[in-house]
């Protein structure tokens, strides 16, 4: 079963918290960590309208399956400049 | 060339140092500053930025590789500061060298517009009645 | 606002300061330096510039009146260097403040390209080799 | 008869001198002075081309006439920035 770190920005920080580790069922990907998010804090499921992810510093799609000690990215839209 | 995430004030004459050769005559310097008032009028205290850093800085470095795609005289530096920030303080910087001043002009532009779509960077707004907000850049109208 | 003939090193922080203001997040720097080699690749030794001083600073101010009728929130400032200069020092700076950075660069755009045309400032280049020619700008093509 | 304080700048200034004044008949205008010039002063002819003129700082014709004290200003194309 992968264990992966979990990395929030902004109000996705806010809400869960700036790191954590997740362990998921073999298979998993990067979408079935967010499901998984979503259903132990609920107050993120607001948060998911231009949500993108990224796996060790590279933008990924939900679909990218998960391996151990992946790090994954929660980037809400972004603000800078 | 020079593209960093920084956490202390940004100076601007290092910036220009940095990208500045014998054969550039042209520069533009871009850079945004934290405004007293929010779009929508209210008054601001200050700013407070984020960033996923490693991804950031590879934004710029990538943002700077577009540019010299079809301007290979162009140098660029790209600095964003992160952590809070008062009303006044330079959040972002783009400085652009060039032999001639329409490629310095359109790699500023090209880069900072680029900045705000794709650099994992965000921005909260701090009111002076007390509010937070993480206010995202729009597309298609100009939030500075 | 700024709009000088100068004889001394130009200072681009002083400039930019003196059109900073609360409400402009967005300045646009633009400034042209000596380059070491001229357009046909001849080693520069140096530039002397001279104006018709009178008529140059009105020409300025006038090219920020015409900005400020379609972008009324821009703040200009436009100063040129006379006399010798030498390579990698800064003959002219534009700086545009605006809310939104979108003006900012319009203007600063702007200013330098009406300036080049119709500024009463003439630039002789003096080259390594001895010679010194009186460079038009040419129009429709860029020289910086 | 008009006496005008002639300013001529860059090439021209090295063909006509920077500073002088110049005695010219009744209803002279801004390009019989010119032409006068070129009399005087043959190198200047090949100067012509691009040539402005000014009266008393500001952008004149060939046609404006000449009255007594103007300063007139010989601007060749300009080079600034």
């Amino acid at each position: 079963m992968p264990v992966v770190r979990l990395v929030a920005f902004a109000r996705l920080r806010e809400v869960l918290g700036e790191h954590r580790e997740i362990v998921l069922p073999d298979g998993a990907n990067v979408g079935d960590l967010w499901e998984a998010l979503v259903r132990e804090e609920p107050r993120a499921t607001a948060l998911a309208r231009g949500l993108r992810f990224a796996r060790n510093d590279a933008l990924c799609s939900a679909e990218m399956p998960l391996r151990d000690g992946d790090e994954i990215s929660l980037l809400p839209p972004y603000g800078g400049g | 060339m020079l593209f960093e995430i920084v956490r202390e004030p940004i100076d601007l004459r290092t910036i220009e140092n940095a990208v500045l050769a014998p054969g550039c005559g042209g520069v533009v310097s871009f850079f945004g500053s934290v405004r007293e008032r929010a779009d929508d009028g209210r008054a601001v205290e200050g700013l407070r930025y984020e960033a996923h850093e490693a991804m950031a800085r590879a934004s710029f470095r990538e943002i700077a590789d577009e540019v010299r795609a079809t301007m290979p005289e162009v140098r660029l530096a790209i600095v964003h500061r992160i952590g809070a920030l008062n009303v006044g303080e330079i959040a972002v910087a783009v400085v652009a060298a060039a032999p001639h001043r329409a490629e310095a002009f359109a790699a500023a532009r090209f880069a900072i517009d680029a900045l705000k779509e794709r650099s994992p960077i965000w921005k909260q707004e701090r009111y002076c009645d007390g509010e937070r907000l993480w206010v995202e850049n729009r597309f298609g109208e100009e939030r500075r």
